[in-house]
């Protein structure tokens, strides 16, 4: 199976909506060790790009990913904007004209995305950001696809790694971001930016899963 | 939560709102949430764009004037403004001379300010960028995100401001600006946290007889729990640090920062305590600044900034300036 | 209570030590508590001087200075200052011309400057006194100690100020502050009580869904508690209470204050409510002030003040000034 | 018997002692319905007054009232200090250069200080102040003189009497001082300017029954 425009967009919608339930967790993990606005910044950000999906779709996966990133950078403000804006507007470059993106395609475009996150923001895995769940995460992906997984079953496999990788930045000292500022003091609370890349994870999941039950 | 706002949702344009009733000398963009000097410089000098997340007032909109900023970028609540917003002010105030982006080291301001000069350059605007990071409570830097930007900001808008409006071009500018984010040092404490209007609780809570030392202006917690103390006591544990730090020695300016909800008859006995110490160092205040500058929106405590200056940056300090927050000399 | 203080006994010389650390254009008498301009006005010119409680911050020591107060008593916190500091005051910073007592009407203030104002007169001092009590909370004034003084008294020192500086007599002087005392009105909330030093409790707390409404400015309960409501509804219980009071129309200076510990950002979004209430009263702010300039300590809540002005009323506003707390229009 | 110099002093040190002990309770009262800052007040003004007791000793009834009365109006602030100044001043006036005051002149010294608080202060019977206990206060002083106690006895009567006036305030709507913006919700609370009255009149029946004793 192939990832699709339509599933590009359930992925987006299923992501902001999974933002808006969680607002007020990522808000809380944010005050824990940030400034208490993770949970808003990201669902303002969704609710416009969800705005945009609905009144300017795009007909390539190229052009729904960049449309989403650059509503993204616009509207968050945060580091969280311009970081998950540059990981969409890195893969939209690599689906580019495509209407269709193989596993392989999709793995590629992610790990790009995730060079852009990193070379923005200087991350090094273990520096507890979105990092730590977007490198293992895609790792993950990468592995079932090459040991035979469908991109759906992948994706739920991925989803799952993701959520132990967000759990694991609980141990890690903060070494970017606001939480850096509390040095050992971040010990023990989860990434918020961590948090919400896992959703993003479990949203490319149920999408996924609900486009190969339709196929079907 | 209990705050004098129509919604969590409003608060930063609803306050923008009302700098636009209160200032007719500003002109406010509500839609890009920037705001202006209605009446822009000459051309040919050197424009100067600030900006950051809102919860910090007066800072940045309340510097905006003559002397000082020509626009600020008003991002949501603590959260850093989009890249399109800076760009949009950039392109606004830029009067041929170029543009200085003066930012607070926070990533999320870094990116935006960053990605917006890129774009800048690309409109062929000449863009030069200085961070301030002068928060001393931050010490690994290297396993950091970089020290903090707080007090030293306002003190650096006014000095690089008053250069600008005297003519320098955009080398001098940003070697000036470069001069004073190396030389200030800023350190906080606070008695209680902050409340986000989009969380509705305090980021922390502590107990009566506990502060949090060497805060940022984001409701984060400090480097350490400590107990509180007498005013000297504290006044001595904001010193300290900025001493500690390489603090040049001299004249210099000071500001002692409110953080929200701090009551000025505090701040001046915070003062009257600060100065010996400083003195003691060979600090010697000669410009001082007592009240709300830098803000952490409710958060009870106090920033103070110091500044070594010589009679050149003293000179441009004291030239006039009229902003909403800061004013003088100019009739 | 966390306060940034030495001692509930010490607060008030530590803030005064701290006003003449930041502002060596004033000069202060520690021992008497007397805030002085240290460059004192011209032989022949009408003197202005006030005082009160401390805890109103940076009323009134903080609008010493060209334009406006010639001296400031400070009293203990939230009690009128003595009598014996009146009369020092007094007798300092008169000029041959006479000198304007600005009273805010509360029993102890009342006492203190008449007796003051007895003792000057045996010492061949022309005294005037003007009473400000411009708080509208308080309706029954017969059977009351009168209407509190509040927000117009800064209003009043700046005009009242500036026809001093321009060589007006004593009557002059004193007509035209009368003429504002009967003109301006003012209407505080409150969110939380004021914690005094020496009593270190809050005065009243009230729960996360309550104001008290109709406050003055010492921490005293308001005119009724009300439940807790979005800006637009309290900016109308702010603007109503006025308006119904025979408030003029037209033009009009607006003050918003802070009552201590409320932050700038919600401020602004009060006005933002406000203004427009006015407007469909009739009343136009031409001129604004935002911000801390008649505090309550550390009370959360904000105090609203208009005062209908005409030409010549806002010549005198505009004309230059030169305090800690106000500035603008001088060189 | 009569009141002697030593009994004055005795007097002001006794009333300055208790205003010291009793100075939570007295900025709690104002708190309630005031500016939290009676006790306070009071206390300073009262320390300062045992001070010049100490240092500027004075040799007439007059004298010590006078420099009380005066040290009062310059150190407390707010409407007490003038208030119970006054009432000092006054009964200075009328006691002159005595060293010794009989009960009748002793009653007459407060009468004429009450009058000098109700001219300085506007405030009737009934208003909620510190005259609500002198007033009644002095009566009962009066009374029991007439009807034969000694001025100490009269004067325990008196304190007696003070105790009761001042939990009369309770049920009173404040017309006068800050008390009076709060209405209706004054009811209920103690005046504190009648709380302190009353421990003023303790402190003169501790002062007199002691010199009482010794003269016996
Ligand atoms: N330099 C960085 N590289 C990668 N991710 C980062 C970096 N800095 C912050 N983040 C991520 O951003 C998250 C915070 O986002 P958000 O709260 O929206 O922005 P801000 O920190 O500006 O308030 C962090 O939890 C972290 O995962
Ligand atoms: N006009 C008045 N006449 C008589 N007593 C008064 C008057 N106003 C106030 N008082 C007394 O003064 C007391 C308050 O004193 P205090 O708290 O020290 O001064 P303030 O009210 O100025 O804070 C009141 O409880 C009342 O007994
Ligand atoms: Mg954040
Ligand atoms: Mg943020
Ligand atoms: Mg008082
Ligand atoms: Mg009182």
């Amino acid at each position: 199976m192939t990832l699709t425009v339509a599933a590009t967009n359930d992925w987006l919608r299923r992501f902001a909506r999974s933002v808006d339930d969680n607002e007020q967790l990522l808000t809380d993990l944010d005050a824990a060790i940030g400034d208490a606005d993770h949970g808003s910044n990201l669902r303002r950000g969704m609710l416009a790009v969800v705005e945009q999906l609905a009144t300017e779709p795009a007909i390539t996966i190229g052009d729904t990913l960049r449309g989403a990133g650059m509503t993204l950078i616009s509207t968050v403000g945060g580091a969280s904007g311009v970081l998950f804006g540059t990981l969409l507007l890195r893969m939209a470059t690599l689906t580019g004209e495509r209407t269709t993106a193989t596993a392989t395609e999709v793995i590629a475009a992610l790990r790009d995305g995730l060079e852009g996150v990193r070379t923005r923001g200087h991350a090094e895995l273990g520096d507890k950001t979105m990092v730590d769940v977007l490198a293992p995460t895609i790792d993950a992906l990468d592995a079932a696809v090459t040991s035979g997984a469908s991109l759906a079953d992948a994706a739920s496999t991925a989803a799952i790694a993701a959520q132990a990788a967000r759990d694991a930045t609980t141990a890690l000292v903060a070494r970017k971001g606001r939480a850096s500022y509390l040095g050992d003091r971040s010990i023990g609370h989860v990434d918020p930016g961590a948090a919400s890349t896992a959703l993003l994870f479990a949203a490319l999941a149920g999408a996924l899963a609900e486009a190969a039950a339709v196929d079907a | 939560m209990k705050k004098l706002i129509s919604s969590p949702e409003s608060v930063v344009v609803d306050a923008l709102r009302g700098m636009a009733a209160a200032h007719p000398e500003l002109s406010v963009d509500l839609t890009r949430r920037i705001v202006y000097r209605a009446q822009p410089k000459e051309h040919g000098t050197v424009a100067l764009v600030s900006g950051g997340g809102s919860g910090h007032e007066p800072l940045h909109a309340g510097f905006v004037g003559f002397g000082m900023l020509d626009a600020a970028c008003a991002g949501a609540v603590f959260t850093s403004p989009t890249p399109d917003q800076v760009l949009a002010a950039t392109r606004a105030v830029d009067r041929g001379a170029g543009v200085l982006h003066i930012v607070k080291n926070y990533t999320g301001d870094v990116l935006s300010f960053e990605l917006a000069a890129e774009l800048a350059a690309e409109a062929r605007i000449e863009v030069r960028t200085v961070v301030v990071a002068d928060d001393v409570a931050v010490t690994d830097s290297l396993y950091t995100a970089g020290r903090r930007g707080t007090g030293t900001t306002v003190l650096l808008e006014r000095i690089v401001g008053a250069a600008a409006e005297q003519g320098f071009d955009l080398d001098e500018v940003h070697a000036l600006a470069e001069r004073i984010a190396a030389a200030g040092r800023s350190m906080g404490i606070a008695l209680g946290g902050a409340t986000v209007p989009a969380a509705g609780r305090p980021t922390f809570t502590l107990g009566d007889d506990e502060i949090e030392w060497g805060v940022g202006i984001h409701g984060e917690p400090g480097r350490e729990r400590q107990p509180m103390g007498p005013a000297p006591d504290l006044a001595a544990r904001l010193v300290q640090p900025l001493v500690g730090d390489g603090l040049g020695t001299g004249d210099a300016i000071v500001m002692l920062s409110g953080l929200g909800a701090t009551p000025l008859i505090e701040l001046y006995g915070m003062l009257a305590a600060i100065t010996p110490l400083l003195e003691q160092h060979g600090v010697r205040p000669v410009r001082v600044l007592v009240g709300d500058y830098v803000t952490s929106l409710d958060m009870a405590g106090c920033l103070l900034t110091v500044l070594p200056v010589d009679a050149e940056l003293l000179s441009y300090w004291d030239s006039p300036v009229d902003t909403p927050a800061l004013r003088w000399g100019r009739s």
